[in-house]
């Protein structure tokens, strides 16, 4: 029997923190294994978000620095300047990008910022108990949205990549989920898409991944991959908004 | 080397780049926006990155990526500015990195107005950000300590693994002076093995972090930064002197205003009174030991700033110990003490406890 | 046509019962062993009848815990 | 012993700034303490510009001028009513009466008219005015040497500027007749 | 009225609404997350207005907003989110305006922990923001004090047209007391003839602002707002004393530590130790004068705080004016002292002085 | 005769401090008449931002707020919050809004925020005297870009009109100038619509006015026009990018 | 005199927050001094919870709990481990023998073996595994009255679980009864 | 047809002589008047044949310092 399945050497052996079905150890695993797949594992430096995944510098097994909330972008530019021929990310949710962030993200972007970013989008805060996000959908109830987003008073949800696609340094743009295991083969084909786009030097790279948040979504993990399906995937569509490579 | 005139501003530039120093990330703000001018012209051309930030905040964020990439990295602002780094700052002295803050400091609060002002003093002492850190603090008074502590905050940066600030004002960023550039003896440093540079899969991943979730682990990490912070208070306490032998009024300023309180003491000396000045040049550690050299001739201590009220009169009431009666001469909001008010207010005082 | 034959290997004592395994194996084999509790304290994936597994590794992709490794033929 | 504190003051773009920094660079060769400090005004636009020079034996404590000016040079008329009152008795102020109508109103300074604009116009270019108000000034006070002037315009400008050499010898030469 | 039993951050809340504060600005962030979370509830039932901002530094402009036109509003962060407001607050305190921020304190420095501390003591008296500003700080120590507090804070910063902080720490905002809504007097307070509400053709445009571009204007307004603190330094101070009376040892501890401080005291007395404390309430301004109540037995100062080596020390150092030897023990990162380590460090201090 | 252009109500009697020829004070003229032909003085609050235009507080005839630097949006989220039956607007330089306040004005984007934002575009930053702002073309020079902006290192401008417009709470978008009369025309017509939108209630409304600055492009204010139609113009189109009643 | 100091410890989701929350509300109808302080981890999920509460006839100082808890109420293994020796001298061990094993290791403290999760369900309901311990915990300590518990347990949650009351009656009894 | 006739006025001691008014004007009436230097130290914008101004307000509309007023028959 020939092993089809193993844990990547991107992942070092800590165990996940994450509650029971939380996405974010799908997308750190298939994150990692483009690190591994790239042979780059060695040259990777990430920078962990202030969130849930904050202690992404744990699991991940390559250099990592940790930024202050919604920072991560600053922080990898301040890297990939001093350190040009690195491989440098950051991992960043939707309160922490979408949210404080929003200025650093759009300029990296405008920079065109030879990094990458994987963007957890799980419509909630869930590190500090499910508070609404910009990415919360219209109804959702959140910790301070007790009421359900209401649209008069909060607007609807941001989409960030379609905003970051206006930008011309975002070279590369795409949404995926990790709801199915093909969506999973997808998301992570456009995570290795991202780093290639850093490699080549074509500028700044984002992959938005829907994803979900159980516990403060309060339902089981697989109710909370259907919510997924039914209610973000209409709101927030699955492409590329933006390909370095088909403009040549 | 032979002596060059140079604003304020770009000598820092310059002697940053003197230092080793290829990184500098800013965001404009007057009167400090030739230190972001001058990197932008003369970093391209060794090789370094120049990067104007899309803010304060962003920047001091850079400025931790590029300390923990083990690179020397510099920012510089004035006080707005500076406030808006405060967390950054923090997060900086949390996860023990190196790096260069300049504050050309102006008149607040708020937007306040873009003169000369010393009311950042508790902001650069004390640390505007959140939990229990320091930063080494130089204050230099001319172009060429400005240069010269420029210089040396790099490596005590690099030593200490902490944030140096270089508190400037606007006057001195804005002047020319004669400067050198000094050789300086290289200091013995430890190699950045901490630094995240990539693994190269030779050695274990580095983590840069403030973050400690468990208590006990967060004191700590405490318990570790507080043991520089008294490394520090024992070793880089700098300060001068000037005419305190029989001194019976001693003055203590520091920066720009330290110059306008010579000359007000010389002016003194004409009219026959003895006074003398304490000059901290590191305001934190703030130099307490300067006090005890006090001669027992003086009747009083004024603490001369521009400042509302005074701010640096703290560190020197701590340091006074209820010893002599201190007074106070300030102005503020970018106003400028003049050597003949300081004299009127230093004779008031004695006046007062004679 | 034959189906590939595969086995499936649970690091047991990370799994934190979440379920998303079980919800995506094509042949329904993966059931969540209310029987046990791991030192987690969950109720930990199991496979009974580990023939009819087809080494798809849809249970490992899906796997948030990257627990799940997977072999065939 | 000298103790210059020279306040150069006029409108933006009459060169008031370089002149103040030609004088300090030149002090600086000749090996005194200087120094150069320019109002840097309110982030706003327009108006008037000066900046204050030290040129000393000795050691300079504050760069600041604050009604102890031994010089003033007006290149117009606000700067002449801002800065009249900043000499100490016994100072000196050249006005530039090319522009400035008006005459110094106190008695205790010595006062200098010289015609800057026009006599620099007669060079060639109204753009020297600044240079013959610094020859007026060194040939009164010889604060340093014109020749120092000119190698400090050397250092500062370099060689894209070195076809201005003579035009800016010869205003500081004529500077200087018009105050022998 | 009758008591309830509420947790400290949502007594916050209720305490805010109860004296008339319809608008909140706020950013999520632990331990004081039930802030946020209870005004979004119920804000909107009494027509006010909740917004989660973007970021703190969003929210604190929010708030300079809403309190620049004239109604009463409150925000609430913990430490790196108060360190990134500095800017802000600098700017509230120059243009004049009254609003009230709270800060559950947590560990740091940088992200740090989410467990209690006190290490935000010079950020919140000193102002990490730029210029010459305070703000009126209160220390309370339980649930109660926090209901009391806070509604005292917004009439304060409205007599004042300044900010006022309620410094708590994560464990007053996550504790459950009965409390009670007492009806407090109304104080008699100016109008705000000041707001920018619309001029509605009746009057001359109103401008809130903290720029002031000619120097001696900032002066003025700097003198303006001094005058305020110092009547603030007269009127305001407020503090508690326990068992001050023959003391041989006199602790200064504010806000939870305090309670702490009182079992350990507790603990000396029945060891035939004789220990007072003093308890600033409000930190700002700090209650110099309660060490004149000092009594001759006492030989030693003990400033006790959730901080690595002490903040609140400084003003200790201060008050004392070199009379005592001052002790300091301390706890930090979210580690809480014990009052039997409060007990022997106390004993410590005072065989060495005896 | 009739009188057929006289100056409004709706500015104060003090006179502009920019320099000559600088077109902040036609966008201030345009923006005051609006206030005034919509009767909306006695209800109008301002914010001005910080930048040359500081001391706008100086110049509109009704009441006004200095914000920190950027943060003018939140500044207005938090006045017209308070005050909803107020007219609310900001007026923002491109350092101010696009680069230091980028996150700010999305969010208040993203939220609808019922409030008017005059977006003034002159690719500098003009108060502190030069430096490069997010929207300084490719090769143009700036005293922190002296070789002329590199969009290797850089990027391209940013276009925050084109990047607000996919946010669906920007309810109104236009990108005018206000390089002849004509389009000083269209451009008021633009902030009309644009306080319009704010008195609907339909959400958030933003103009962004192509404008020069002589003083730090170093050219006369007759050059600099030419330099905006030749330069600006091309890659910034003018044009309306959301409108809130076309959609009805 | 009243001090009672009791930590409440378990698996999140086992109502141990929401029993000390009765207990403390039940104490404050009583008139007497409370606090609830609970454990509020790092930002992180999962593990387990607990809640420090006084219940006293003197103004509370310090509400945390240190080395000087009167009672521990254990609820699953992890928390008798953790507590067991917060536990004063003489001080009152309550475990849930339902789903811990272990015994007591101290022997200068009283145990209460008290299967609750086995009560509850015969209850009709393992969620009132809570009440059972609280209502053995009462039994033995007396600190509120059990009708005092019922009272804050309507004042808490209200209309819309009054239907619960008789089945916490009846949880509250059986504990105690558990003890008796 | 007729030309409309108009008139215009200058807050002469305003103007910064910036030139745009001059750029404007369709009849091409408007110069800065170099002679003279106001007491902002510009050379004002001046019309002197104000019988062909069409009092269109192309000026007054491009003016930075709003110091036009425009009449029009
Ligand atoms: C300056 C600052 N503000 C707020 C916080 C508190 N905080 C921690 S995580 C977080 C939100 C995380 O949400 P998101 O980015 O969506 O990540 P998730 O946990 O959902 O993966 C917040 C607000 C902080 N640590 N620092
Ligand atoms: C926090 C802070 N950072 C920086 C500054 C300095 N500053 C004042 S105006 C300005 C830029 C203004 O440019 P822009 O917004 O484009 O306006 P313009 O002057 O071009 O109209 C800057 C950076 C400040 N006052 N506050
Ligand atoms: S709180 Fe939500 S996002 Fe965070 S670990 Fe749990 S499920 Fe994942
Ligand atoms: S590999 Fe495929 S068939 Fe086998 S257990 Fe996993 S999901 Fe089922
Ligand atoms: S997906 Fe992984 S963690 Fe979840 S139940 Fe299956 S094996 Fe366990
Ligand atoms: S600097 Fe530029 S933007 Fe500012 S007033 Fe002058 S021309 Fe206008
Ligand atoms: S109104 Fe028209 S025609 Fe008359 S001067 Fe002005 S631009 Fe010329
Ligand atoms: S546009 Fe106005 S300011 Fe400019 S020259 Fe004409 S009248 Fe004067
Ligand atoms: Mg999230
Ligand atoms: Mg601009």
């Amino acid at each position: 029997m020939a092993v089809v399945f193993n844990k990547t050497q991107g992942l070092t052996e800590k165990e996940f923190h994450y509650c029971p079905g939380c996405t974010h150890g799908i997308i750190h695993r298939i994150t990692a294994e483009v690190l591994e797949e790239l042979g780059v594992l060695g040259d990777a430096i990430g920078v962990a978000p202030v969130g849930c995944s904050v202690l992404a510098y744990d699991y991940f097994n390559c250099d990592m620095n940790e930024a202050a909330h919604g920072r991560a972008p600053a922080v990898a530019t301040g890297i990939k300047r001093a350190l040009p021929d690195k491989v440098v990310f950051t991992y960043q949710g939707d309160g922490d990008l979408a949210s404080i962030g929003a200025a650093e993200v759009v300029h990296a972007a405008h920079r065109g910022e030879k990094i990458t970013t994987i963007f957890v989008n799980n419509a909630i805060y869930g590190m500090t108990g499910g508070q609404m996000a910009p990415t919360t959908l219209v109804g959702q109830k959140a910790t301070t949205a007790p009421y359900g987003r209401d649209e008069s008073l909060c607007g609807q949800p941001l989409k960030v990549s379609e905003m970051l696609a206006t930008i011309n340094g975002a070279a590369f743009v795409e949404r995926v989920a990790v709801d199915t295991p093909a969506n999973i083969r997808k998301a992570k084909k456009a995570i290795k898409k991202a780093f290639e786009c850093q490699l080549e030097g074509k500028g700044y790279a984002i992959v938005e991944v829907l994803s979900t948040c159980p516990t403060n979504w309060g339902m089981t993990p697989v109710d909370a991959i259907s919510w997924l399906q039914e209610n973000m995937m209409p709101y927030y569509p699955m492409g590329n908004l933006r390909n370095p490579w088909e403009v040549e | 080397m032979a002596k060059v005139l140079m604003k304020g501003n770009e000598a820092v530039g310059a002697a940053a780049i003197k230092a080793g120093c290829k990184y500098f990330f800013g965001y404009p703000i007057t009167p400090q926006n030739e230190v972001p001018e001058y990197m932008s012209k003369e970093l391209p051309k060794i090789g370094g990155s120049f990067v104007q930030a899309e803010s304060e905040v962003a920047a001091i964020n850079m400025v931790y990526g590029a300390a923990g990439a083990g690179v020397r990295v510099m920012t510089s602002s004035s006080s707005p500015g500076i406030a808006l780094k405060q967390e950054g700052i923090s997060y900086i002295a949390g996860a023990e990195l190196p790096c260069v803050i300049v504050n050309m400091m102006r008149g607040g609060p708020g937007l306040g107005s873009i003169q000369s002002s010393q009311s950042d003093y508790f902001q650069a002492t004390r640390g505007g950000g959140n939990g229990d850190y320091r930063t080494l603090v130089y204050a230099p008074a001319n172009v060429q300590e400005l240069v010269d502590y420029t210089m040396k905050a790099f490596d005590m940066a690099d030593y200490y693994r902490n944030p140096v600030l270089v508190l400037g004002d606007g006057m001195i960023g804005q002047m020319m002076e004669p400067i050198e550039f000094k050789e300086t003896e290289k200091m013995d440093l430890p190699e950045k093995d901490w630094a995240t540079t990539g693994t190269k899969g030779a050695r274990k991943p580095n983590i840069v972090n403030s973050l400690r979730l468990q208590a006990p682990e967060l004191e700590a990490l405490n318990q570790k930064i507080e043991a520089k912070y008294m490394e520090m208070e024992e070793k880089e306490v700098i300060y001068e002197s000037y005419k305190l032998e029989d001194a019976e009024i001693v003055f203590v300023a520091y920066g720009t205003v330290s110059r306008i309180t010579k000359n007000a003491i010389d002016l003194l000396e004409q009219e026959g009174i003895k006074a003398g000045l304490i000059r901290p040049i590191t305001l934190w550690p703030f130099p307490n030991k300067a006090f005890a050299e006090i001669p027992a001739t003086a009747k009083a201590l004024m603490s001369v700033e521009m400042s509302q009220g005074g701010q640096m009169i703290d560190d020197v009431k701590i340091a006074n110990e209820g010893r002599l009666p201190i007074g106070f001469y300030g102005r503020s909001g970018g106003m400028v003490p003049a050597p003949q008010a300081i004299v009127e207010a230093a004779k008031e005082l004695l006046g007062g406890v004679k | 046509m034959a189906k590939a034959k595969g086995k499936v290997t649970f690091d047991e004592a990370r799994c934190k019962g979440c379920g998303l395994c079980v919800t995506v194996c094509p042949v329904g084999i993966i059931k969540l062993d209310t029987s046990r509790i791991n030192v987690k304290g969950y109720h930990p994936a199991t496979v009974d009848e580990m023939d009819k597994c087809i080494g798809c590794a849809n249970c490992a992709t899906m796997c948030p815990d990257v627990i799940i490794s997977v072999e065939r033929e | 012993m000298l103790n210059e504190k020279v306040v150069c003051a006029g409108f933006g773009g009459q060169g008031v700034m370089s002149m103040g920094k030609l004088l300090t660079y030149a002090g600086m060769i000749e090996d005194k303490q200087v120094s150069w400090l320019p109002s840097y005004g309110p982030e706003m636009r327009g108006g008037t510009a000066n900046c204050a020079v030290m040129v000393s034996d000795t050691l300079i404590g504050s760069p600041i001028i604050e009604k102890d000016a031994t010089t003033v040079i007006a290149m117009n008329l606000p700067s002449l009513i801002k800065f009249e009152e900043e000499l100490v008795p016994g100072g000196k102020l050249f006005i530039n009466s090319s522009l400035i109508e008006r005459k110094a109103q106190r008695d205790d300074i010595e006062v200098y008219y010289v015609p800057a604009n026009e006599i620099a116009v007669s060079l060639g270019t109204g753009k020297a005015a600044n240079m013959v108000m610094l020859g007026a000034y060194l040939e009164v006070t010889k604060t340093v040497k014109s020749e120092t002037v000119i190698e400090a315009f050397k250092k500062v400008f370099g060689p894209t500027k070195a076809h201005l050499v003579p035009l800016n010898e010869n205003a500081l030469l004529k500077g200087a007749e018009a105050v022998k």
